[in-house]
């Protein structure tokens, strides 16, 4: 983990780790999946030690018009410390800035803001790495050669946009790649299978494909598997939920770029212990990725990538 | 001021006007031809033959209209439901949370059983579709008994059913399915068929037989038209429309047994605009939201003229911001040829 | 059967029946009585209460209170179905027609003949039996239709009455309420109706006949009831009354002397 | 104004008018004629055509065919607005009337009464002048309303009608139309009607009676035109005519010879 | 079978039966408190009521009722424009994406100009409003003047909005408005109410008083309950109509703008469910999908009640699954208590 030393440490009244028993840490995640749960039992986990209490409340859609109201009445209960995941890296700027100016603290996880200066901490996995991760490693997939599809899970939301970004970059050093651009399934996997499979039909040569999220995996995968392709057509996706690791087992997906979820909820709660107790406050971590294919599945490390479905 | 009384001729005979000159009995073929729905399959047609003539080599293939197929099927066997619903005036927002729910409790009951036997297949069908049925009577009820506008009684079960899904399953999908459910179902096929379009044809087939031969159609057409005069008629109007929303609900269950087969796993939050989508297909085969008109033929043509519209898009490669405008584009365009026959008549 | 004695005892007799909506008062307290085999007919000036009255009558709407007896029995109509179970028909005043069927759907609503064999029993409709049925009916009513698989919308005014007409007529077994039943017919089809009624009478059914045309009514009924701000003010034997004091009855508020 | 002779000239003339929906011809090929401060009844045999005839010559319904010319002159309706630019009023069969609306709101319907000063520049309304108004003009009907502000909807059927008759009445320059305007009246607002109509008539515009009501007719009437399958058949002098001689028309299918 | 005519007494005067006896003329306070709205009102006090007694430190606050304002101050000023809409019988799918498009095209125009001027910020606001205005007129004349069902019209552009601002935008949010207009409009506050609710209380009272009083209001009715007749009044139920859809339209340009203001950004990817959460907010208050019934104060108390059971759930920590099935349940029985008395009339 990397981090720069936080300008402005601690608040204004420090407390000792005791006074933490018996307060609160609001959650908000950006919507409800295996990535964000396995947050969460991080962060209870992390919290239980201190003897802090979590309440989580979860957008029904990856949305700030809908997530934004769910902030506001969390801000009416005054919890100790609040960690959200941005669903807009402006939008919720606002809402965020009056939280702050009513005495609460907020850690930003996962997503992140375009000016992340209110946050105390932000800690998120480096999303443009992993995207160019994704790249290399669907590049050896398809022998360096050939069309490669991108299916971004929203436009607009800054992970989506990062790993986008961060996997044309890297495939545009492959010469011998064809970039077919990215179509967006807006976090709906149906989307994501009817896309996969009319590009299949444009594009019967399709070597390679590069799903940004696990509404978008699970949909391509399917996509490929109804056209007969998987396995032909090679996948990388972001993020290992069990579905993930199930189509990993299958061959219908190759790769999968893992996030530490788990680590980043529990570095989110001992920099929200270092905030109200006065320790030393890192601005901003990120966390790593890690590739899984079928050949390291086994690996115990490995398997500890593997996202929560409890805690 | 006064009135005047104009001249008047007295009649005398001229001619007999034939009573049967003033109904030209048209021939089963002109029927159809001028039917609305005629216009609509001449729309979908013609969006076929565009995209094929764009794109020869890609669009009017086997593979791709396979594709297609699979695409429409599960939106097929909701917008069937809907089409009932729609027909009797109401609607229903729920279908996409109470398919993510039968799916879920089905997927629950196959993981639990654990093998992937024939026997295991069929009571997780059985399963979902209680669960879909089920969530549809409560529906019913609460539009027919209760009466509360059934915009509200589907949204408040759309949020209710999925949210039934999340605690049930802890906000994870289940995906322990077996994955003989998928072979054979999901990605299956007979005949070079994929079994999901098969299931999704034979629905709409059968029901739109009911809808158009059976009384319990007939009484859906007039709870649409003039429920107060089938109420008067003696019929239990009240129990009809439950059965109409657990035919919707029954539906939206084996939608979701078939979501399960396909993604061979639950999709707890792929679902949120299936309702809009199935409502869209049924309104775009010429039913309408007040109710009374509708065929089943228009619905199926419904489904696939923004299957195939979204299908060619991406086989063109057009750019996905640019396909949102287009959608909409032919879509109206489609819709606005159909439905220049339809002025004379009211709304 | 007796002759016209107050010993006859009442088909149908309802008692101080009353409805409001809301803030109006649309019946309040009326009696009606409709003998064995006869023809009534309920008159009264517009809003006195009469459609709401056979409403009541004919199960679609609940009274606020009163009591209905058939035969003797006081009964409870909990819905159309039930008047319908005790052989009444209507014919509402408007209509009560599905207008996006046709005209032999409208005739067989609540009443449709199934298929011989499997199909019919699960559920298949016997269209060609009710089309042609329904095409005899109209037919006995003097009114051809051009378009017979028409929706009932595209219907002409006095085609839409016809078919509310025709459906009742159909199915009833003890009364017939006709609410305005001739409004909107020809001068034929009027004399049709009138005919049917008799024909219906004949049959031993009774007939409930509400019309604001006194000579009309004067022509075929056997007795008139007479409403008049929701209650019923007078009753006459239609041989010994005149269209004057019928019209005096409806707008000069007396109230009946109850018999 | 010169005495009833040909030399007359027509009010308003329609030649060969057509119209089919589908497959069904409801009018084709009629001929009818309005006179200056005439009452001319339009009669003929439910499904004639009549009520799509009123509609063409009130502009709601465009012909397929055929010429409409008032004062001499050829006119194109395109729509009600241009017919009730030229004076013209309707009664419809089916009212149409905004259920949903009160009485005063349905009789001000399109040309609503703006309040004084800037209000009314910005387009408020003077609801108390129009409820006032609308009172005064259904009390000349003999119908007295229980509820001024209660939607049409929840009116009786005379009442119902009765909202259309005085609408049209209220705002008639040259012409009303009124198709089956007593059709659901009672007796002392039906004489109400036929004496508004006389009224109506006294004031120099001319009035279309439909009516299935033969005596009424003759009673009221100075002409009657006759529509048999879509066709004029016929035409009287009111004064010269017999119920019979009207019911032949109708019903026995000979077609006038041009005049 | 031989007819009986059963004797008859003639009639003798007994009391004459007063005409205003059948009509009871009510007090305004009892028409107010046996109105539909009132009770409506009365489920909304109720939800305060409850949420307060259960979280008396959090919930009655004036910070959180201010929080409750500001998250229904948009949503409001969209439902004002569909409660128009609705009560012509038509529908506005399209709001969210107008909203996003005018947000758009308004951001970069004073992104463009530069600078954080009253100026700037005046025209930011006529271009929003002109070009949301644009958009319901295209609505407006689709529906009215090509007759296309108003859910596919606004469908079609719901989705044709959203992809031009995509293309206009490449996708990314406009983020460098100026924060002037962050800080007067968006989180502004004047006496202490924050300046966003201020405005659609504004909107909502003077788009009240047109629907009640004007002209404009009565035409929206009676197209609503009967368009055919007004029509036939001569009245251009046309031009009408297009004006209702291009209100809406305006309104979801303010709408817009207010967003803008709000989130110091546009927010390309947060209104799909703007639709049907307006749609929602018209019909709890009272109106019907199938036109001629609404009024305004419904709407407003429509849109509050989900905002606050909203907030309320999230204060009260309820888990969120079981907020979505409660959510709908609270719905469900406020939406009951206030149609219990609308059932004799007809759908
Ligand atoms: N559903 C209703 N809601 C409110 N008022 C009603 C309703 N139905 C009838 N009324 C009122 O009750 C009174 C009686 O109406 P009803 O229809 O029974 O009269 P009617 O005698 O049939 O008159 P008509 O001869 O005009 O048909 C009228 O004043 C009417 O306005
Ligand atoms: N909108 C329509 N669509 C189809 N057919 C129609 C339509 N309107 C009328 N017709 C048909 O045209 C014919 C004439 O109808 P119209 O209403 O003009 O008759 P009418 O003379 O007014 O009869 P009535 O005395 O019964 O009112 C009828 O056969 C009717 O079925
Ligand atoms: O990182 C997140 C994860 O990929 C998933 O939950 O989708 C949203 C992303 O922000
Ligand atoms: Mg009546
Ligand atoms: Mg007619």
């Amino acid at each position: 983990t990397t981090g720069e030393p936080a300008a402005d440490a601690g608040p204004a009244k420090s407390l000792t780790t005791a006074d933490l028993a018996g307060k609160t840490i609001g959650f908000i995640p950006g919507v409800n999946d295996p990535f964000y749960i396995s947050m969460q039992c991080g962060i209870e986990a992390a919290a239980d030690e201190y003897g802090m209490k979590v309440s989580t409340q979860i957008p029904q859609q990856f949305e700030a018009a809908v997530q934004t109201p769910i902030l506001n009445a969390m801000v009416a209960t005054a919890p100790a410390a609040l960690l959200i995941a941005p669903t807009d890296a402006q939008a919720l700027v606002p809402p965020l800035t009056k939280a702050v100016s009513a005495g609460i603290p907020v850690g930003l996880v996962d997503t992140t803001l375009a000016d992340p200066s209110l946050a105390f901490t932000s800690i998120s996995t480096d999303n443009a790495i992993g995207g160019g991760q994704a790249a290399d490693a669907l590049a050896d997939l398809i022998g360096k050669k050939g069309k490669v599809l991108v299916i971004a899970f929203k436009a607009g939301a800054s992970t989506s946009d990062a790993r986008q970004k961060g996997f044309e970059d890297q495939i545009k050093t492959y010469k011998d790649i064809t970039y077919l651009g990215a179509q967006i399934n807006d976090n709906d996997p149906a989307k994501a299978a009817s896309i996969v499979s009319a590009t299949l039909a444009a594009n019967p040569d399709l070597a390679g494909i590069f799903a940004t999220n696990l509404f978008a995996a699970q949909g391509a995968a399917t996509g490929l598997r109804n056209s007969g392709a998987e396995g032909t057509v090679k996948m990388v996706g972001f993020d290992a939920g069990s579905g993930q690791i199930e189509q990993l087992e299958r061959g219908d997906v190759q790769a999968l770029i893992a996030q530490k979820p788990g680590e980043i909820g529990k570095l989110a709660v001992e920099q929200v212990v270092a905030h109200l107790t006065g320790g030393e406050v890192k601005k901003s971590i990120g966390t790593e990725t890690v590739i899984i294919t079928q050949e390291n599945l086994k690996d115990a490390d490995i398997q500890d990538a593997i996202y929560k479905e409890s805690c | 001021m006064a009135t005047t009384t104009p001249p008047t001729t007295e009649t005398s005979s001229t001619a007999i006007v034939g009573h049967d000159d003033l109904y030209r009995q048209p021939t089963f073929l002109t029927s159809v031809v001028k039917s609305d729905t005629f216009r609509l399959f001449l729309a979908l047609v013609a969006l076929i033959v565009v995209f094929s003539v764009l794109k020869p080599t890609a669009f009017p293939t086997l593979s791709n209209t396979l594709n297609i197929l699979s695409d429409a099927a599960i939106l097929l066997v909701l917008a069937v439901g809907a089409t009932f619903v729609i027909i009797t005036a109401g609607i229903d927002l729920s279908v996409g949370g109470v398919l993510v729910f039968s799916s879920v409790v089905s997927a629950m009951v196959m993981a639990g059983i654990g093998d992937g036997t024939p026997l295991t297949l069929i009571i997780g069908l059985i399963v979902a579709l209680v669960a879909g049925t089920l969530w549809g009577i409560l529906n019913g009820f609460l539009v027919a008994k209760a009466r509360i506008p059934a915009l509200i009684v589907t949204l408040a079960t759309m949020g209710a059913s999925l949210g039934a899904s999340l605690l049930i399953t802890n906000g994870v999908d289940v995906r322990n399915v077996p994955f003989s459910l998928v072979e054979a179902v999901g990605s299956g096929t007979v005949a070079g068929i994929p079994v999901l379009a098969l299931i999704a044809l034979v629905v709409a087939v059968m029901f739109g037989i009911v809808l158009a031969q059976t009384r319990f159609g007939r009484y859906t057409y007039a709870i649409g038209s003039n429920a107060e005069a089938l109420r008067r008629t003696g019929v239990n109007t009240t129990r009809h429309l439950i059965k109409v929303y657990a035919l919707a609900g029954l539906l939206a269950g084996l939608a979701g047994y078939l979501s399960t087969a396909r993604f061979a796993t639950t999709t707890l939050g792929g679902h949120s605009t299936d309702n809009l989508a199935t409502i869209t297909a049924v309104v775009i085969g010429g039913a309408s939201l007040f109710g009374g008109r509708g065929l089943m033929i228009g619905t199926i043509i419904g489904v696939f003229i923004p299957v195939v519209l979204q299908n060619g898009f991406v086989v063109l490669n057009i750019s996905p911001y640019w396909q949102q405008i287009a959608v909409g584009a032919v879509l109206l365009g489609a819709v606005y040829l159909d439905q220049m026959r339809r002025r004379s008549r009211d709304r | 059967m007796p002759a016209s004695t107050s010993a006859v005892q009442p088909l149908l007799q309802a008692t101080n029946i009353k409805k409001s909506y809301g803030h109006v008062q649309a019946v309040r307290g009326a009696d009606f009585t409709v003998y064995p085999g006869e023809i009534v007919s309920l008159i009264g000036d517009n809003g006195a209460g009469k459609s709401t009255l056979v409403k009541i009558l004919s199960g679609t709407v609940t009274p606020d209170s009163g009591t209905i007896e058939m035969g003797g029995k006081e009964i409870k109509f909990d819905g159309p179905t039930s008047a319908r179970d005790h052989g009444i028909e209507t014919v509402y005043q408007d209509l009560a027609l599905a207008p996006d069927l046709d005209p032999a759907s409208n005739l067989y609503l609540g009443r449709e003949v199934f298929r011989k064999g499997l199909l019919g029993k699960l559920g298949f409709l016997d269209r060609k039996l009710m089309l042609d049925n329904a095409q005899l009916q109209m037919a006995q009513l003097g009114v051809k239709l051009k378009d017979i698989s028409a929706p009932v919308a595209d219907l002409s005014g006095g085609q839409k009455q016809s078919v509310a007409v025709a459906r009742a007529a159909m199915w009833a077994q003890e009364i017939i309420f006709m609410d305005e039943p001739t409004a909107a017919l020809g001068v034929v089809q009027t004399q049709q109706v009138l005919e049917l009624i008799l024909r219906v009478k004949a049959a031993g059914i009774s007939v409930v006949l509400i019309s604001h045309n006194m000579p009309q009514i004067l022509e075929v009924s056997d007795r008139v009831e007479v409403l008049r701000l929701g209650q019923r003010v007078a009753r006459f034997n239609a041989a010994d009354a005149t269209v004057d004091d019928l019209v005096t009855a409806m707008t000069s508020g007396t109230m009946e002397v109850n018999n």
